[in-house]
């Protein structure tokens, strides 16, 4: 079951109306449908990381009792366009004992790795551009090409600081990696499926209904996963690859103008969508408050709305660690992954197992209203 | 389903030709309106003002080895682990549940005996790795 | 239509890759030919069908085994691995020479053929599949194999990565000097 | 017109590039690049048939074990590698010559 954009959207009668004007050509019109969506994604996206990078500023500045951007724009908020303008149009300095080919593959392997993590991420029920069966597993493995850009970054600078930042961001990503799949695999193991359709489809009605309020289990497993992405995203308390005390920038040191830029998006992008991520499989993602038969798309629209919401206050919540927590040192970021994270993920997926088996899959809210 | 079930994969390849043109966009834009004044200080590595003194890439600590082998250990586990548990529920409600559960714990154990044993042996300490293993 | 076009891709972004890591003369160079090659693969296996193994192919190789690599490189190489590796093009081939490179070539094609010969009445018994537009799901089948008739595999695997992580944790890990 | 002898194609060609950088290169970490080239020609292989031979999904159980097995083979492979890089100074497979120290 490999539902899709186009496949949904054949359902509607305007569908076979493009169906004529294309000719009869399903393959270029599914193209065209996927191009457009993914072009309005990115650029959605874009947005997001931008207007992230403002919100960063302006809460950082708020939490701190100062002012923030407020010059370009009302209140600022157009100061990511100026930033943009300034990464575009200044100077690219790469060092001269830099390796060129890696230099300029880095940036772009982690563009192509976060990018490639929006085609499943599930905006709706409806609006989801591929509900692969493998949906998150494939997002978890497509993104550990962030991993491999982050070190390529720090290796072809050449540069101790970025080749400090560079070894220290790969092993503190692929070791988060382990206690964000584990809890991912505990709500593969309720949902009974990996595709995010499947894991929303399970989660539709009230609050209670959502994966983290399941079992107890499900709720400590939501904590270690949001953990352990804001250690994967390289993020504060976590953002030890570009520690400005220690590292000076870290694996982005010798990075200047669009490159840097690149690595900016690609780690906003980022983000937002492990907040997304999490919104999905833990807090009901898109779904609606209340069952509803009918299926037009002006509710498809306002899934996207309540997914983009619950994904925003995520984001929020991050920036506000950020801004909050000190940063640890390296032997207790290895040593909370290691020592904590990951057993408590081995404990939480056993008891998942568990309570399938004894419970009969049934969550709280079953158990104490009944019903499924 | 009316369209071709294959076009599924199609957005990823149309999300990844993106990131491509975007990143060779941005490189245009960037050649046409960036200033190019290269000097030889501009380009040296930064290395806090000072001359920089050999190169970065040197020998690294082991540490590193030993985290990333730890992981690529579960990681191939979790792999294992992932269609177990998507259909888990489904043979639970067939019935075969404890029969599952018991597979499946089994696994897990043999995945805790190694992170035991890793604990145990100080490998997963990023300070004292070095000093405990030599005190035996 | 697009399953011949990323079969395409594909199979030029594997066998590219992979002459790639055969003729460049830096190791670094090469893990990053063999992780894109690696990637290709994993777009073979989805134009095959299976959706799982070319998931896992990218979750184990280009998130494991080429970080691993990576590292590896990193903790053996230092600043002169550059001038350590050598290519089919460079100096020194270690084994043999352009002789015997002809030679096992010509044997390799005489041994091919014969192979194709022989398999050729082979295949011809089973019926011809064309390339087909389906795109099944393979997870759920896949996990009951698993638990059902391959599960001492399935239980022994998880056996073997222990011996793994415990013999290479020996092995690699810190001594005092 | 895709067809099996195309995937088989592919995968001799993976399998004579892997032997190919065993045999020429002399740093091991590229002789382990080698070794992972064929392994995924034979699991690339497996899968093939796979599809279009037998019907079953009996040959992706057995290239997920060879991947499985591939992780478990670079894992100790590359400790060996850094043990010795420690001993010798050196990765050179020519320097390998002993058993012990």
């Amino acid at each position: 079951m490999n539902q899709t954009l186009v496949s949904y959207l054949s359902q509607y009668e305007f569908y076979d109306v493009l169906l004529g004007i294309f000719g009869k050509n399903e393959g270029l019109l599914a193209f065209v449908i996927y191009l457009l969506f993914a072009g309005a994604i990115v650029g959605l996206c874009a947005t997001i990381g931008g207007l992230g990078t403002y919100a960063e500023r302006k809460i950082s500045a708020d939490i701190q009792q100062r002012i923030g951007p407020n010059r370009v724009g009302p209140y600022g908020i157009l100061q990511f366009l100026a930033d943009g303008v300034k990464m575009i149009t200044k100077e690219d300095v790469m060092p001269n004992t830099a390796d060129k080919f890696l230099f300029y593959l880095a940036p772009m392997l982690a563009l192509i790795g976060v990018f490639a993590t929006l085609a499943v991420l599930p905006w709706s029920n409806g609006f989801m551009m591929a509900d692969l069966n493998v949906g998150i597993f494939y997002l978890i493995a497509i993104s550990s090409l962030v991993g491999v850009s982050v070190f390529l970054g720090g290796y072809a600078s050449n540069s101790k600081w970025s080749m400090l930042g560079g070894m220290r961001g790969a092993s503190q990503i692929i070791s988060y990696e382990i206690p964000v799949t584990i809890s991912i695999l505990s709500i593969t193991l309720l949902a009974g499926g990996m595709g995010f359709g499947t894991i929303l489809s399970q989660q539709q009605g009230t609050p209670i209904h959502w994966y983290i309020f399941h079992n107890p289990f499900a709720f400590i497993a939501f904590f270690v996963y949001f953990i352990g992405a804001l250690a994967e995203t390289n993020r504060a308390p976590f953002d030890l690859p570009e520690a400005e005390s220690e590292l000076v920038s870290g694996y982005h040191t010798e990075y200047t103008g669009m490159r840097f830029g690149f690595f900016a998006l690609a780690e906003y992008i980022e983000v937002f969508v492990v907040c997304g991520v999490g919104a999905a499989l833990f807090l009901g993602g898109g779904n609606l408050p209340f069952n509803v038969q009918i299926d037009i798309i002006p509710l498809q629209l306002f899934q996207v709305v309540i997914f983009m919401t619950k994904a925003l206050i995520l984001y929020y919540v991050v920036i506000w660690i950020r801004w909050t927590f000190p940063r640890l040192r390296v032997d207790q970021l290895m040593s909370i992954c290691w020592k904590y994270l990951t057993p408590i993920a081995i404990f939480n997926l056993v008891g998942n197992a568990v309570w399938i088996v004894v419970f009969n899959g049934k969550s709280i809210a079953d158990l104490v209203f009944g019903g499924h | 389903m009316t369209p071709a079930q294959f076009d599924g994969l199609m957005p990823i390849v149309i999300l990844m030709g993106i990131a491509v043109l975007l990143f060779a966009g941005g490189h245009f834009v960037s050649v046409l309106l960036a200033p190019k004044k290269p000097s030889l200080l501009k380009e040296t590595p930064y290395e806090c003002g000072e001359q920089p003194v050999g190169s970065a890439w040197s020998a690294f600590n082991v540490r590193f080895y030993v985290v990333g082998l730890i992981f690529i250990i579960f990681d191939v586990e979790s792999v294992l682990m992932f269609p177990v548990a998507s259909i888990f529920k489904e043979l639970n409600e067939v019935g075969e549940g404890g029969y599952a559960l018991i597979v499946f714990l089994s696994f897990i154990s043999v995945l805790i005996e190694g992170i035991a044993y890793c604990w145990k042996k100080g490998d997963l300490d990023w300070v004292k790795s070095f000093q405990v293993s030599s005190k035996k | 239509m697009f399953a011949q076009l990323l079969f395409l891709l594909s199979a030029v972004l594997t066998v590219g890759c992979a002459i790639a890591v055969a003729v460049t003369k830096n190791i670094m160079h090469s893990c990053i030919f063999l992780l894109g090659s690696l990637i290709g693969i994993a777009g073979l296996y989805a134009t095959l069908g299976a959706d799982f193994v070319a998931v896992t192919q990218i979750m184990v190789y280009v998130g494991g085994i080429v970080i691993l690599m990576l590292f590896a490189v990193m903790l053996t190489g230092g600043k002169d691995f550059v001038s350590r590796a050598q290519n089919l093009l460079g100096l020194a081939p270690s084994m043999g020479n352009k002789w015997t490179y002809g030679i096992g070539l010509f044997v390799g094609l005489v041994f091919l053929l014969t192979n194709v010969k022989l398999l050729s009445n082979i295949m011809k018994s089973y019926p011809v599949k064309t390339f087909g537009n389906e795109f099944p799901s393979t997870v759920s089948q896949i996990g009951h194999l698993l638990v059902k008739e391959h599960v001492l595999a399935f239980e022994l695997s998880s056996v073997l990565l222990l011996g793994a992580l415990v013999g290479a944790a020996i092995i690699a890990r810190p001594r005092k000097q | 017109m895709i067809s099996l002898i195309s995937y088989l194609i592919i995968s001799l060609v993976l399998f004579i590039v892997g032997l190919v950088v065993m045999i020429s290169r002399k740093n091991i970490v590229a002789i382990l690049l080698g070794i992972e080239l064929i392994l995924n020609a034979a699991a690339l292989n497996f899968v093939a048939y796979s599809r279009f031979v037998t019907n079953n999904l009996d040959g992706h159980i057995f290239s997920l074990f060879i991947i499985v097995v591939a992780a478990a083979e670079a894992a100790v492979g590359l400790a060996i590698v850094i043990r010795f890089f420690q001993i010798k100074e050196t990765i050179h497979i020519d320097e390998a010559t002993q058993l012990r120290n």
